[in-house]
């Protein structure tokens, strides 16, 4: 069994509509001093693989076709 | 009856509530935007559906921080009635008003359609214009609609009757556990439901199943 | 680069901004210098195909615009049409093929953006939406994937800012694999005394920044979406722009209040080439001089460029000009949606477009001249050529019963309830008829009785195998689909989907397909008042079919008297109009052959417009006298498909005589223009008084729980709504087509 | 300055719509031995503070108050 954390970002200058409103949010609610928010998503995704090398190989491909859209986003893999 | 509408940037369905409590009322409620942090005497507070804030970071969660909703959670513990509808009901949720939570519909799309609605508790403020199990027709139309509460509030809520509303008959368009598709606070006076009854409330719209929740907060015999 | 004014132009950087070597001439003649590297980005996206209609004007010129209904016809973001009581409709429609092709769901969602801009930008509230998609064979791997992100993208947009979607058009075909259609169409209530224009007055008034700030996004999108797709595709990648509803949600209320308050002179939204587009737009308008100071400009990343932010096509923003002493009233709406307000220029008298950047005047160009003198081009086309007649031999014969199964299992004709069901149809509470009607219908806020209907058509089939004729019958289904619903059609806008015009037998299919639409609206009495036009829509030389698509207004005055498609009841008439004795007989291009034999062979049908007219009148006259209990006009699949609809809305069945004609497959599954089916109480035929040259005939009683078509086994309507509503989403789910 | 990722993921036991559909979606795309899927959010926040220990007191607040919800939701904050 393989624990991975996937987490998907927008592509530098990639508009973040999200991220644009939580950072206003947060000034409204007081938060002084915040520079920027950008929003992202994370999977936790349990691999029934034990292999490291295979399980992240796998896990890109997952990415690559299905987690993130590539056009807008980047990806990254933690395993364990 | 005096009602009013919470207006916040992003809600869209806010015309339609106008819309039906003038002509259920006759009289057209007040509206009050997000920045006012006292709310006018008013018998009923209703806060419509919509993508507040662009319903970004979670439904519901920006707009229940504003400053409004301060002054809605006094009026709610006061007694007064609150009804959210759809975007509404989220904003509710949020602000700690309403028990639970509403996921993403288990389709993952955005789903508008006409639903049945059983009337699972007719004795409420909301519901007494109904019949206790009675059936109505109204429409849905939400992208995260699928109510969640752990196993413990659960019990409690339906222990207590505080869920209202259920998909009936099959229809329940979003996965929500116990078909639950309204509820209320255990106070009775805030009732959050995701089905729109504001569009179903006169011959142009196919039906008036949905005036009953009008007719019933605002004093209106049936 | 410490000054990317200061790059040299070269031929290759002329090439790659979609110039031809006689249009870079053309520059270098009308300014008497070499240009800036700005002000290259400048003409380019000013003198694109997609801004300056260059390939298409000479033959838009040709289309009828005007009437006593028209208000604005194009040329302004969208036209104008009185529907009375002081009230105007305002609409158009646009395509975002290419980019939703790169990004289904941005793509598509910025699409119904811009579109709702257009709309709102003239001062009217949104009341109405439609989309109109082409997708390619459904087993190709892309397909599913794009109608997913599509679907999504337009519900996505569309719900989040409020605005009913009514109708709509999906088709599959192959020839749409490497190119989609998507296009998006969007209509707004205004007064009719209170329209908001692009054309700037005054001189010295302030030029204000409005909405969204600008970021990098499509920088080149606009050059993009006239050049021909290739394998590089796929770099072209990181101009994707990303929609946001709710920031457009902000601008459509802020513009509303700031029109109420008299502070606009002109307001001109930001599409294709963004700030460039709408400030040469608007003081090419006003014969007045445009002066932009672009580190004003609010800006959401660093280091922009002047090339850049001239070019940028960040969604969500608006240009306006300003009466000065409303400007903090103006301010203030802007800030409390939370919007941005900037003052970013003047109006000048000097004719000129003089842009600011760091210090540097980084453009100074005639302004006249860069709208009106863009090259305008004649191109070469050839007369398509008529398809072959059909042989006996071509229509192979089945059971009428198990064709219409199959045709409402198909992919053409199978329910787009999947599709529907998610975009908000009922929002706003005016919704009548939502998709599934003949045209979707919504009431006219602030008045008892009045409804608009609205409807969009083509079948790209038809016009391949006859651009003309498939032109003229774009706009008469049209017209028969708001006819059908009880509405008189008021006007339309076009979407003129084409391969490479640079090419003589698509250039052909243009300019007929063009004659065709222009015959059949001034026949109609239905002038163009908006439109786009998107060419070079072909992948490693492959053309889209010919794709052009109408979306009409029509005017309901009492929508208790409008039609819907479902039987009302058991044990009525139905009537088939405007049909000859064998109901049916052309199967050129039908449904029947392409879907269920895959023979898209035979001529089009063709429309008389002179019978279309007059039957159409016939049967809106009996709707509106309320004798006609529910109607529908036969489109695609013929009268089978239209009488399995009517049946299937309502769930009450129908018996259908046995036709006299010789061939029960013409008279069920034939696509003659101009007929109508509709239904009245027992006896109504042989009362009705039928004009000269409109045939109605009785073909049979509605009734039962099955649909029997002459002589061939009944089939229950629970088979046939199954039939209808099962490929979508069974399709979308991956299970075999 | 100080640079910040904030993950909010899904409590245990509670329902998450998008990690079951991805879930499927990855089955369906022909990935074998997916344990399971729980989709959650990451926000990348730049903070105008430089002291570590008082950004992460903020991004704690910004988490308790509007980031997360804390009824179904947990979170953590990496700084740096
Ligand atoms: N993309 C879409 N969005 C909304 N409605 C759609 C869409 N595609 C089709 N529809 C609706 O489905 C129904 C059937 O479509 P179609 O067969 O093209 O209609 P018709 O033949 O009457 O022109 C129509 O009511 C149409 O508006
Ligand atoms: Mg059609």
């Amino acid at each position: 069994m393989t624990k991975a954390r996937v987490i998907v970002t927008l592509k530098n200058g990639v508009l973040d509509p999200q991220g644009k409103a939580i950072e206003s949010a947060l000034g409204g609610l007081g938060f002084a001093g915040i520079g920027s928010v950008r929003q992202g998503k994370v999977f936790d995704i349990v691999l029934e693989e034990t292999d490291p090398a295979r399980a992240e190989a796998a896990l890109k491909k997952m990415c690559e076709q299905l987690l993130a859209n590539t056009v807008i986003e980047d990806y990254s893999i933690t395993i364990g | 009856m005096k009602s009013a509408v919470i207006q916040l940037p992003g809600l869209n369905r806010d015309r339609d509530m106008i819309a039906a409590l003038t002509k259920i009322s006759g009289k057209a409620p007040v509206t009050v935007w997000q920045t006012e942090t006292e709310l006018p005497d008013v018998d009923l507070i209703v806060i419509p559906g919509g993508f507040s804030y662009g319903d970004y970071l979670r439904c519901g969660a920006i707009a229940a921080r504003m400053p409004v909703m301060r002054a809605v959670a006094d009026k709610a513990a006061k007694g007064v009635t609150v009804i959210g509808v759809c975007n509404g009901f989220q904003i509710l949720l949020e602000a700690g008003l309403l028990p639970g939570a509403l996921m993403r519909n288990a389709s993952l799309k955005f789903v508008c359609r006409e639903v049945k609605l059983e009337v699972a508790n007719a004795n409420t403020a909301f519901t007494r214009a109904y019949a206790q199990g009675q059936i109505i027709r109204c429409p849905v139309a939400h992208h995260d609609g699928n109510y969640f509460a752990d196993a413990e509030t659960l019990k409690r809520i339906e222990g207590n009757g505080q869920v209202v509303f259920r998909y009936a008959e099959g229809t329940n368009p979003n996965g929500s556990i116990n078909d639950i598709a309204g509820v209320m606070n255990e106070a009775g006076n805030v009732l959050g439901m995701m089905p729109h009854p504001e569009n179903l409330i006169e011959s142009a719209h196919g039906g008036t199943d949905g005036r009953g929740l009008f007719e019933s907060v605002l004093g209106i015999a049936a | 680069m410490s000054n990317p004014n200061a790059i040299p132009i070269t031929p290759e950087l002329v090439a790659a901004h979609g110039l031809k070597p006689d249009e870079y001439q053309r520059i270098l003649d009308l300014i008497g210098r070499e240009p800036t590297f700005t002000e290259l980005g400048i003409f380019s996206a000013m003198w694109n195909e997609h801004c300056s209609y260059k390939s298409s004007k000479k033959w838009l010129r040709t289309l009828p615009t005007s009437g006593p209904q028209v208000i604005q016809g194009p040329g302004e973001n969208a036209g104008v049409v009185d529907i009375g009581d002081g009230q105007a409709v305002v609409f158009k429609m646009e395509s975002h093929n290419h980019p939703s092709y790169i990004e289904p769901y941005q793509g598509a969602a910025t699409g119904v953006g811009g579109i709702l801009r257009d709309v709102f930008t003239m001062g009217a509230r949104p009341i109405a939406a439609m989309n109109v998609l082409r997708f390619g064979a459904p087993d190709h791997p892309k397909t599913r994937h794009l109608v997913s992100g599509v679907v999504a993208g337009i519900g996505g947009y569309g719900n989040s800012f409020g605005v009913p979607t009514v109708g709509g058009e999906v088709q599959f075909d192959e020839r749409y694999n490497g190119n989609i259609l998507v296009n998006a169409f969007a209509a707004g209530l205004a007064d009719a005394d209170r329209i908001f224009y692009s054309k700037a007055e005054g001189v010295g008034l302030p030029v204000v920044y409005l909405g969204a700030k600008t970021g990098r996004d499509g920088v080149g999108g606009a050059t993009m979406a006239s050049a021909e797709f290739d394998e590089t595709i796929e770099e072209k990648r990181p101009t994707v722009q990303v929609g946001d509803p709710f920031t457009e949600k902000c601008l459509l209320e802020a513009c509303l209040e700031l029109m109420a308050t008299g502070a606009v002179i002109a307001i001109q939204d930001m599409g294709a080439a963004g700030l460039t587009c709408s400030a040469v737009e608007m003081g090419a308008k006003g014969d007045l001089g445009i002066r932009l100071d672009l580190d004003k400009v609010p800006v959401r990343e660093e280091g922009m460029t002047a090339y850049e932010m001239m070019l940028s096509e960040s969604q969500e923003r608006m240009l306006m000009v300003l009466r000065p002493e409303k400007e903090a009233e103006a301010e203030a709406i802007f800030r409390k949606w939370g919007l941005d307000f900037a003052i970013v220029g003047e109006t000048t008298d000097d004719l000129r477009f003089r842009v600011f950047h760091k210090g540097e005047e980084v453009a100074n160009l005639p302004i006249k001249e860069l709208g009106d003198q863009a090259p305008e081009y004649d191109r070469p086309w050839v007369e398509p050529k008529p398809a072959a007649p059909l042989a006996d031999a071509d229509v192979p014969q089945t059971d009428p019963a198990e064709a219409l199964l199959k045709l409402l299992n198909s992919p053409n004709l199978s329910s787009r309830r999947w599709v529907w069901e998610q975009y908000d149809t009922l929002i706003q509470g005016n919704s009548l008829q939502i998709p599934g009607a003949n045209a979707g219908v919504v009431r006219v806020e602030g008045q008892e009785k009045k409804a608009l209907a609205f409807s969009s058509d083509v079948n790209p089939f038809y016009c391949e195998a006859d651009p003309y004729e498939g032109g003229k019958q774009a706009v008469a289904e049209c017209w028969r689909n708001l006819t059908a619903s009880g509405a008189l059609p008021l006007a339309a806008t076009d979407n003129l989907n084409f391969g490479n015009p640079e090419k003589p037998e698509i250039m052909g299919q243009f300019v007929f397909a063009i004659k065709g639409i222009g015959e059949a609206c001034r026949a109609l009495d239905f002038p163009i008042v908006s439109g786009n036009v998107s060419l070079y829509n072909e992948t490693l030389g492959t053309a889209i079919l010919p794709t052009p698509t109408i979306g009409g207004v029509g005017l309901i005055r009492d929508w208790s008297r409008m039609a819907r498609v479902r039987f009302a009841a058991e044990g009525e008439e139905i009537l088939l109009i405007g049909a000859p004795a064998e109901w049916g007989t052309h199967l050129g291009q039908s449904a029947y052959l392409r879907e269920l034999f895959g023979k898209k062979i035979g001529p089009a049908p063709k429309v008389d417009l002179a019978h279309e007219r007059r039957v159409g009148d016939f049967v809106r006259g009996l709707i509106q006298e309320g004798i006609v209990t529910a109607a529908h006009d036969i489109s695609d699949g013929g009268l089978a498909v239209a009488i399995a609809e009517m049946a299937i809305a309502s769930g009450i069945g129908a018996t259908i005589e046995e036709p006299a004609a010789p061939s029960p497959i013409a008279a069920f599954f034939g696509e003659d223009q101009g007929r109508y089916v509709v239904t009245a109480l027992k006896g109504t035929a042989a009362k009705l008084a039928a004009p000269e040259g409109v045939s109605v005939q009785l073909i049979g009683v509605t009734g039962g729980t099955a649909v029997r078509l002459g002589n061939a086994e009944p089939v229950s309507v629970e088979a046939l709504k199954q039939a209808h509503e099962s490929w979508f989403p069974s399709f979308m789910d991956g299970k075999p087509a």
